[in-house]
């Protein structure tokens, strides 16, 4: 190839699994056919299919993912021994395995759907595929004797396909088109139980509010493609929706900034609406009121993660378009900032259990976004990764606490507690992902949490570090509490084996929102009799898998051990190296990747800081990385722990005092009187403390933040619908009836009242019409007389 | 102009066969009312299948030349002759005029409205397939008035006779706006003619073919372009409707039976945009620049506009209606940017309207039969009583506003982005406002649209409603029990809806997985009626 | 001393075509024919003088066809004052088919209504005669006498129920009105002689070529004589006989006033203006401008109003008249001669045709609604579905919707205009046009009726419909649907030059 | 020759039979209205033919007395029928149609 005298060639290997990765979306979308026409008719009602499809796809993606670490491996091992060590200090550029068919063709703009495989779209692929077939499962038991069980899996599968649709997406359009597909099954799921008003409005908010959003989509697609569109086709040959063709053009110094900050803004809108972020998060715990599998799904990793991923998958726009290189306040900062604060305290007023996991999903995705806005790019994507893992868990995990613990409730305060002991599994694998959510070490989400706070601080956005400490903190608090009031303390309501009856529970979720009553009545109208117990094998494999995950996951990144564990950094970051064009863009199997030679002055800075010079691009920006120091990382441990411990006694000292068990345990505790006497010391002042300040400051901020959101916010969104709609009405009944209309069949009876008033002119006697015959001749004579003489 | 001239026959038979029908029909005693029904579906097959083997034939290689032409003399006076051809801009909507006519056919089986009285009703039908396939065709521009005109009697009949309660003033109104957009347009056609008779270079004979206007109509002076344009321009967008001319549609689309209503808006509407693609905009490109700006304003606020009056509405068809403004606000706002990329939104824009709004009015025909009523307030849970029916109009609601992978996105979506980068000499920013605007607009379909779906499908069905224990039965509701039959009106979908129906949803599926279909055929054709705008 | 004026003049006899005149002859002879036979046959047969009168017209149309395949396109007679070419031809044959179709009205209304048969047969053939006479006259003279000839006859038919007030109430109106004008014309005609010192109007044509000096007294002139027209061609402000006249007398005479002796006011309008008067357009066209519009726009706005079928007929073919003036009003402009020569014609044959069909129908309709209400033709299309075809059919011609004749005869009227080109032309277009939409406003409120509303006093027995009024209905229909569809058959007897010559192209 | 004269007798017949026909109520003496217009006419005719020195004033003037006659009978025979039906001749009572 046409390559610098001083640059080698290296062979990177493709593999059959690389090569037809576009198959994998495929099958869930015709498992969806299958079954909204023959499932009925079989005998699981058309899970299988869904299962089939899920589980299907999941190996598919996991052998592509194979076949690209040998890719990888490949490149990069040959690449070190191509250019001798040091030289070379970003990893090589491997191509991401591009395939695009024109998908169709308007005014001379071409429209490909295809694929893009690289490191981000497979991780995204295993996790979807994963998670998705475990919810599968899950939902096989959870859902049984559903009367929509059907319409149910259809959904769930073709939501997935859409995910997997998007994540795969060569070019804009596709990835609107997964990115719709995705917005409507979450309307088809959240509002699953849609007898119920509430259901079918919280389906009708996501939807809406998440297209809200996706304006800023099409406008954001529209200002990039005319941008880039030139430049694309000049330089790569591909249309101005090409992403890996954006990315390129973001880097490359042509591009206009204007066009990229307002692509940049307006396609951020869109992220924020889909993966809630503030403002427009509130639809997000409203759509708790979809059953509690689609919860999970939606929100551990797929729909509201599908922000991050265009963020992450057109870093390079963002990059240029926010200007995240120098370390100025930016806006996915800021919001990213936002979010993970409002969405935390809020978590700490809620009932529902699930309703607190939703705030959690939100300020969890708000790190992402920090990490993004920031210019940590790989932690926020592992975030992506570890976050899959132990949320779903925790979502099943609370799902599964209502289908056998609380006899479908999901009222934390109302009817659970003490569930640890009737429910063991579930319960371990509960406190494993909040260990893991809460950023312990080493679970998963101290790695990733971690190292985006950490990022954060060392890209210079200082307070923003401290933002994300102290969301560090909150979470590990609002968590514990859930833990608390679910697990522990003593059993209540139904947890306690009440039987509500039917208006029970409908006034439950009239309350506080818990949707699951309708769900599998009919199945297990029978579990008040015998109260709580563990859920049955499909239930709980799913959720083991899933805490283990929560435990391990994190080592796939785990920087704290040195470079040889960070996989991520390997294997998913793409390289910042300029690279010849054309093997960007070809990508058929065995092209060669070209390894620029050592010394270039350019490349010492890498790219998005100088221009590639012609014939060469670039695709990603150079992030650079914070050094682990355990010193950094024992603060944020500290803190965490901090958050747990303070929150456990909080919580311990407040249902206590409603319970009577200070006697209790004062009574217990005789034994060794004396060396707890400082303790209980302690405790009074822990519990003074805990009183003031914590009650003090927590509830009125939190409450603040919590009447913030239902009034303003949600009273914005409903005042503009309200407004909206009354504008219309007046606009219908005065502008369209009266004006507009009005106007026809105005000049309408103007014309018969004309015709009226002509009419005594025809009164009928001959003499008068005798007169105006000869006054007109005469009239008529005598002008024409006068102009012409 | 080159042109195809062989098998010119095709489209001739094809337009006029219906006719054959009608007089047919006119020997059948009225009383053998099956009969009647037999012949003219048996036509209208027929005639499909005439538009079926010229689908066949199309040469889609040359999109962009007027195949099937013939040339015939007519009127030799007035210079006007029988010209008729077929290109990629015309193909797609003069398929899919006879798709819907036979399917609209089929639905008219078991669906006659009052006063019965099927014969009539049907030769109507038959008479306006021929004046909506004769549109598409004619290369002239009296024979294209003419057809133009045809169709509105047999509507006016249809709504005036077979509609709702206020029909007679629907009916009269209807016909009214579009006689006098029609005068007006006829007199720019014959200002046209003469205008460019006395531009047209020696030797060349004037004459009413639209090719030959659109090779010399640019030789007009500007202002002429302008007054004769603005001519063109009322008797369109009043077909159209545009903004301020659309007051006709609400009331006409409510009023209309449904088998009125389907084709108006799938093929009637497409009409006005047809004459601006096909006629204007090639014809007078200097006007056409000038007046771009305000079309593309007047679709722009037809978008809003239209979606506000859609929140307004308390009856579904009205909605509907409604709606329509709205969409075909899209449509011209793809025109009025005079880019191919416009046009092929516009064009597939047309189609993928009249196949969804159509659609949303068949169902909304069919809840009428069932509930006897269209306010939406009354209506409700009815995905519970006729899950099909409910999901359909569901299916049809999520098209409406423009999900990708179905047809609506590929008539939205292109149109909003060709707004970005109007036509050389058109100012990017006003269009850019539009485009924001625009997309403002497809929030709002969504909200009217799923506002809609949400009241009349989900919650529990009305008690007035609510036959036998379909209240709080979780047991059933799902599938296809949803529907034993507590309330023999409430029914879900019959044979013969599924029979006109299911075209109509694979279709929109088709078009919206695969776009291509519909965009290579348009393509050609469109970069030709452009080229006065460097493409 | 006029003895020694005649002295100058030597007497040579004329040279008469007799092939030219023969169509004349035959109506005469026909007219002396039926009288007889009226005298012998008793009261029980005098069905026969209806046939016969059929049949002369019949006869009378087969000489007109000869001359028109005839070698010879132009026969003169009388030095220049009775002129037989093809736009003489073309409106002879047009008056002759009207009067046969307004025979087969008349046939079983005349019999059915107690009136003298043979002499209302004597004077519409009277009548016709003196229309076809009108086509050919190129002289003053000859012009007026045609004129009483057609009209004379025409007041008596109007007043033709004896017993009836409404009709002698139209029959006196329409009589006074009419002698009146006709008077107010004579005084212009003898101011024209004195200006231009001759009848004969190609000579009055050569006279008055000077352009911009005109005296006062040839403008004075000039409007006196159109206005004696534009009173037979009802235009406003000259048309307040027609409604009266129309309502009270018989169908089948307003039929025949509206359809044939309008016709044959515009022939002469027409011969006037472009023998007559070219170079004058100064005067006559402003003139004939401000009445077109007035015309259509008054038409119409009063026929919204009426409820009286009959009498919103007549406001709509005045309206209609308005339509064919509008041509004329820019016939002197430009190169717009031919056009609105040949607009006139054909709108004249459009108009005959589905005018005629229009009343053949309501005569049919009212056989069973026997009133004349537009309320009582609801439901028609129900109980009568074909007569509602027809009608509608009729209606959609006059209210111009393609494919129907109305149509090409109004497209033809723009066209001419158009022509024109120029600010009053388009002026008038646009009036026009917007006075097309107007009309529609009450020829749909018939529609209407007829599909949309139900049968008063559920009237809903079949109509039978005489075999008469059949063939005068399938005349017409098939008359309008030709002309609609393939207006090429009519617009070629449009393209007349011989008349538009004295304009110099 | 007084060709002037003529004229302005015949215009000021022309004018007395204007006014007749205008204001008379009485049929038959708006039908002698008209004879004075006509008659005014035929003045004109003489007159002018007189000036020219052609016949076709006199023609025309002949043509015009024989035809009134024609018409003026028309005319009474009218009047009469009016007179059977009402017993009146008031044109002011024959107006049954109007509007």
């Amino acid at each position: 190839m046409l390559a610098a005298e001083a640059t080698a060639e290296i062979h990177a290997s493709t593999g059959w699994f690389l090569e037809n990765a576009w198959v994998i979306p495929i099958i869930p979308a015709v498992a969806f056919v299958l079954i909204i026409f023959f499932g009925k008719k079989m005998p699981m009602k058309g899970s299988e299919f869904g299962v089939a499809s899920m589980l299907a796809s999941l190996v598919l993606a996991v052998g592509a993912a194979w076949q690209w670490i040998q890719r990888v491996d490949g490149v990069s091992h040959a690449a070190h021994s191509a250019v001798e060590e040091g030289a070379h200090h970003a990893a090589p550029f491997v191509g991401p395995i591009i395939r695009e068919w024109t998908w169709w063709q308007s005014g001379g703009f071409e429209f490909g759907i295809g694929q893009h495989i690289d490191g981000l779209a497979l991780t995204l692929l295993v996790v979807v595929a994963f998670i998705s077939s475990l919810v599968q499962i899950y939902s096989l038991e959870y859902l049984r004797g559903d009367r929509r069980y059907t319409h149910f899996f259809a959904a769930l599968t073709l939501f997935s396909a859409g995910m997997l649709c998007m994540v795969l997406a060569p070019n804009m359009v596709q990835l609107i088109l997964g990115w719709e597909i995705m917005g409507l099954c979450s309307f088809m799921l959240i509002g699953h139980w849609w007898e119920e008003e509430a259901n079918s409005r919280a389906a009708l908010k996501a939807f809406f509010t998440v297209r809200v959003g996706d304006m800023g989509l099409l406008i954001g697609t529209g200002i990039l493609f005319f941008s880039a569109n030139n430049w694309t086709q000049a330089n790569l040959g591909v249309s101005g929706f090409n992403i890996s063709g954006l990315s390129a053009w973001a880097m490359s110094g042509d591009a206009s900034q204007s066009a990229l900050t307002w692509g940049a803004v307006a396609l951020f809108v869109a992220c924020i609406g889909k993966s809630g972020q503030f403002p427009l998060h509130t639809w997000l715990p409203d759509a708790m009121a979809g059953p509690t599998p689609v919860s999970s799904l939606l929100h551990s990793s797929t729909m509201v993660v599908a922000g991050v991923f265009l963020v992450g998958r057109l870093y390079p726009v963002f990059w240029e378009g926010m200007k995240i290189g120098d370390t100025n306040i930016n806006f996915i900062v800021l919001i990213g900032g936002i979010t993970i604060v409002i969405a935390a305290l809020l978590a700490f007023v809620q009932h529902d259990i699930k309703k607190v996991l939703a705030y959690s999903t939100v300020s969890q995705l708000g790190y992402m976004m920090l990490g993004l806005g920031a210019g940590a790019w790989l932690p926020a994507i592992f975030h992506i990764f570890t976050h899959a893992f132990f949320k779903a868990c925790l979502f099943l995990a609370a799902g599964s606490v209502s289908h056998s613990g609380s006899h479908h409730s999901f009222d934390m305060k109302k009817d659970m507690g003490g569930l640890a002991k009737k429910m063991p599994i579930t319960a371990t694998t509960w406190i494993i992902s909040t260990l893991a959510l809460a950023g312990v070490f080493p679970l998963a989400g101290f790695f990733s949490k971690d190292e985006i706070i950490d990022n954060v601080g060392h890209n210079g956005y200082t307070a923003f570090m401290i933002v994300g400490l102290s969301g560090a903190f909150l979470t590990a608090a609002y968590m514990t509490r859930a833990t608390y009031l679910t697990f522990f303390g003593e059993a209540r309501g139904a947890a306690a084996g009440e039987h509500h009856d039917e208006h029970d529970a409908h006034a439950a979720h009239v309350d506080h929102g818990a949707h699951d009553t309708h769900g599998a009545h009919d199945a297990h109208g029978d579990h008040g009799d015998h109260g709580p117990h563990e859920s049955p094998k499909l239930i709980t494999i799913p959720l083991i898998i899933l805490a283990a995950l929560a435990l391990v996951a994190g080592l796939a990144n785990a920087t704290p051990f040195g470079s040889n564990w960070e996989n991520f950094k390997k294997y998913v970051e793409p390289s910042s190296e300029y690279v010849m064009v054309e093997s960007a863009v070809a990508s058929g199997p065995g092209e060669s990747i070209v390894v620029p030679a050592a010394e270039e002055g350019a490349k010492k800075e890498g790219c998005a800081v100088v221009a590639p010079e012609e014939g060469m691009a670039c695709y990603f920006p150079t992030v650079s990385h914070a050094k682990f120091k355990w010193s950094k990382a024992a603060l944020s441990l500290f803190i965490v722990a901090v958050g747990l411990v303070s929150s456990w006694l909080f919580c311990v000292q407040y249902y206590t005092r409603r319970n009577r068990r200070l006697v209790g345990l004062t009574e217990r505790n005789t034994v060794l009187r004396g060396g707890y006497k400082l303790l209980w010391n302690k405790y009074y002042l822990d519990a003074l403390y805990e009183k003031v300040i914590v009650r003090a400051v927590a509830y009125p901020i939190a409450r603040a933040a919590y009447w913030f959101n239902q009034n303003v916010l949600d009273g914005i969104v409903n005042a503009a619908g309200k407004i909206s709609r009354r504008v219309a009405g007046w606009v219908y009944r005065n502008i369209d009836q009266r004006v507009v209309d009005g106007a026809v069949n105005g000049s309408g009876a103007a014309a018969r009242g004309t015709g009226g008033a002509l009419r005594p002119v025809q009164s009928g006697k001959v003499n008068q019409y005798g007169a105006l015959l000869f006054a007109a001749a005469a009239i008529g004579a005598l002008i024409l007389v006068i102009i012409n003489t | 102009m080159d042109v195809l001239r062989d098998q010119n026959w095709v489209l001739s038979v094809g337009t006029f066969l219906p006719l054959v029908g009608v007089l047919v029909m006119l020997f059948i005693p009225k009383a053998e009312e099956e009969l009647s029904k037999l012949v003219a579906l048996v036509t209208a097959v027929a005639t499909l299948g005439v538009g079926v083997y010229t689908l066949t034939q199309f040469d889609f290689d040359q999109a962009d030349k007027l195949q099937f032409f013939a040339d015939a003399e007519w009127i030799k006076v007035i210079s006007s002759n029988y010209t008729i051809g077929l290109d990629g801009m015309s193909l797609p909507l003069y398929f899919l005029s006879m798709v819907v006519t036979v399917l609209v056919m089929v639905y008219s089986w078991n669906h006659i409205p009052s006063p019965g009285n099927p014969k009539a009703f049907l030769i109507l039908m038959l008479i306006l397939q021929t004046g909506m396939a004769g549109t598409f065709i004619a290369q002239d521009l009296i024979l294209f008035f003419v057809f133009f005109e045809v169709v509105l009697l047999p509507m006016y009949f249809m709504i005036g006779v077979w509609g709702g309660e206020q029909r007679q003033y629907a009916s009269l109104k209807f016909f009214l706006y579009t006689m006098f957009g029609s005068a007006l347009m006829l007199v720019a056609f014959i200002a046209l003619f003469f205008k460019v008779r006395g531009a047209l270079p020696e030797g060349v004979e004037a004459s009413f073919s639209i090719p030959q206007l659109a090779e010399y109509g640019g030789l007009l002076g500007r202002s002429a372009q302008i007054w004769i344009f603005g001519g063109m321009f009322v008797g369109f967008a009043v077909k159209v409707p545009m903004f301020p001319f659309h007051t006709w549609l609400p009331d006409a689309h409510t009023q209309a039976p449904t088998q009125g209503s389907v084709i108006l808006a799938a093929i009637l509407l497409k009409l006005g945009t047809y004459g601006f693609v096909r006629i204007a905009i090639p014809i007078l490109p200097e006007a056409a620049k000038e007046w771009a700006p305000w079309i593309g304003l007047l679709s722009v606020i037809g978008i809003i506009y239209g979606a506000l009056g859609c929140l307004a509405q308390t009856d579904m068809k009205r909605l509907i209606a409604f709606s329509s403004v709205a969409h075909m606000g899209f449509v011209m706002l793809g025109i009025s940017t005079l880019t191919p990329m416009g046009f092929n939104a516009a064009i597939f824009g047309m189609v993928a309207h009249g196949l969804i709004t159509g659609m949303l009015f068949f169902v909304a025909g069919s809840v009428k039969e069932r509930y006897h009523t269209l306010e939406i307030a009354r209506l409700g849970g009815m995905l519970k009583q006729m899950p099909k029916l409910g999901w359909i109009l569901g299916f049809c609601a999520m098209a409406s506003l423009g999900l990708p992978g179905l047809a609506g996105f590929w008539g939205e979506f292109p149109a909003i982005l060709s707004a970005y980068s109007p036509a050389v000499g058109l100012s990017e920013e006003v269009f850019r406002t539009f485009m924001v605007i625009a997309a403002l607009g497809t929030v709002f379909a969504a909200a009217y649209l799923l506002w809609l779906f949400q009241r009349t499908a989900f919650g529990e069905p009305k008690p007035e409603f609510a036959g036998g224990d379909h209240g709080h039965d979780h047991g059933h509701g799902h599938g296809a029990h949803g529907d034993d039959g507590h309330d023999d009106d409430l029914h879900d979908v019959n044979i013969f809806e599924w029979i006109a129906w299911t075209p109509f949803l694979i279709a929109i599926v088709v078009f919206g997985v695969y776009p291509q279909l519909m965009f290579k055929v348009i393509d050609p054709a469109v970069q030709v009626a452009l080229k006065a705008f460097g493409g | 001393m006029l003895s020694s004026i005649l002295a100058q003049v030597p007497w040579q006899s004329p040279t008469i075509d007799y092939h030219a005149i023969a169509p004349e002859i035959v109506l005469a002879g026909g007219i002396c024919l039926i009288i007889l036979v009226d005298l012998f046959v008793s009261e029980s047969r005098k069905w026969i003088t209806a046939t016969l009168t059929g049949f002369v017209m019949l006869a009378a149309l087969v000489p007109v066809l000869t001359l028109a395949v005839s070698d010879a396109d132009v026969r003169t007679m009388f030095d220049g004052r009775y002129v037989v070419d093809e736009f003489a031809l073309t409106l002879k044959a047009l008056f002759l088919v009207a009067g046969y179709v307004v025979v087969l009205l008349s046939q079983n209304h005349v019999e059915e209504g107690d009136y003298y048969q043979g002499e209302y047969y004597t004077l519409l053939l009277t009548s016709v005669t003196g229309m076809v006479m009108m086509a050919s006259s190129r002289d003053l003279v000859s012009i007026f006498v045609a004129l009483e000839f057609l009209s004379i006859p025409a007041y008596m038919l109007a007043a033709w129920r004896k017993r009836d007030r409404k009709s002698n109430e139209a029959g006196v109106k329409y009589y006074l009105l009419g002698v009146f004008a006709s008077a107010v014309m004579l005084y212009g005609m003898s101011l024209l002689y004195g200006v231009t010192g001759s009848t004969l109007l190609s000579e009055i044509g050569s006279k008055l070529t000077v352009e911009g000096q005109f005296g006062g007294v040839e403008a004075l002139a000039i409007t006196f004589v159109i206005i004696g027209f534009a009173f037979k061609v009802s235009a406003v402000p000259f048309h307040s006989w027609a409604p009266d006249t129309y309502e009270g007398a018989p169908t089948p005479v307003t039929a025949f006033l509206s359809v044939a002796s309008k016709a044959a006011g515009f022939v002469a309008l027409v011969t006037l203006i472009y023998v007559g008067f070219p170079q004058a357009k100064d005067v006559w066209q402003p003139f004939i401008w401000v009445m077109a519009a007035v015309t259509m726009t008054v038409g119409n706005l009063l026929a919204l109003r009426q409820t009286n079928i009959v009498r919103m007929l007549a406001y709509s073919s005045i309206s209609q008249g308005g339509f064919i003036l509008m041509p004329l009003a820019v016939a002197g402009t430009g190169d717009a001669a031919g056009p609105a020569l040949q607009a006139v014609i054909v709108y004249l044959l459009v108009y005959a045709a589905m005018n005629l069909g229009m009343f053949a129908v309501v005569i049919a309709a009212s056989r069973t609604t026997r009133s004349g209400e537009i309320s009582s033709f609801g439901g028609l299309f129900s109980y009568a579905p074909a007569l509602g075809v027809l009608m509608t059919i009729f209606l959609a011609s006059l209210a111009g919707i393609p494919p129907l004749g109305g149509w090409i005869a109004k497209f033809s009227a723009f066209r001419a205009v158009l022509e024109a080109g120029n600010g009053w032309a388009y002026a008038i277009a646009v009036i026009g046009a917007i006075n097309s939409v107007v009309a529609f406003g009450y020829y749909g409120n018939i529609m209407r009726e007829v599909w949309m509303k139900p049968a008063p006093n559920g009237e809903t027995s079949a109509v039978r419909t005489p075999s008469s009024l059949v063939a005068a209905l399938s005349i017409t229909v098939a008359g309008t649907l030709l002309f609609g569809i393939l207006p090429g058959t009519i617009m070629r007897f449009g393209d007349l030059v011989d008349l538009t010559g004295a304009f110099g192209g | 020759m007084l060709t002037a004269q003529f004229l302005l007798l015949g215009a000021v017949l022309f004018c007395i039979g204007v006014y007749g026909v205008l204001a008379r109520k009485n049929a038959v003496m708006v039908l002698m209205s008209i004879e004075l217009i006509l008659n005014s006419v035929n003045l004109n005719l003489l007159a002018f033919s007189v000036r020219h020195g052609s016949v076709d004033g006199n023609t025309f003037a002949l043509y015009i007395i024989a035809i009134a006659a024609a018409e003026v009978g028309v005319g009474l025979a009218m009047v009469l029928l009016i007179y059977r039906n009402r017993r009146t001749i008031a044109l002011d009572d024959l107006s049954e149609m109007k509007g």
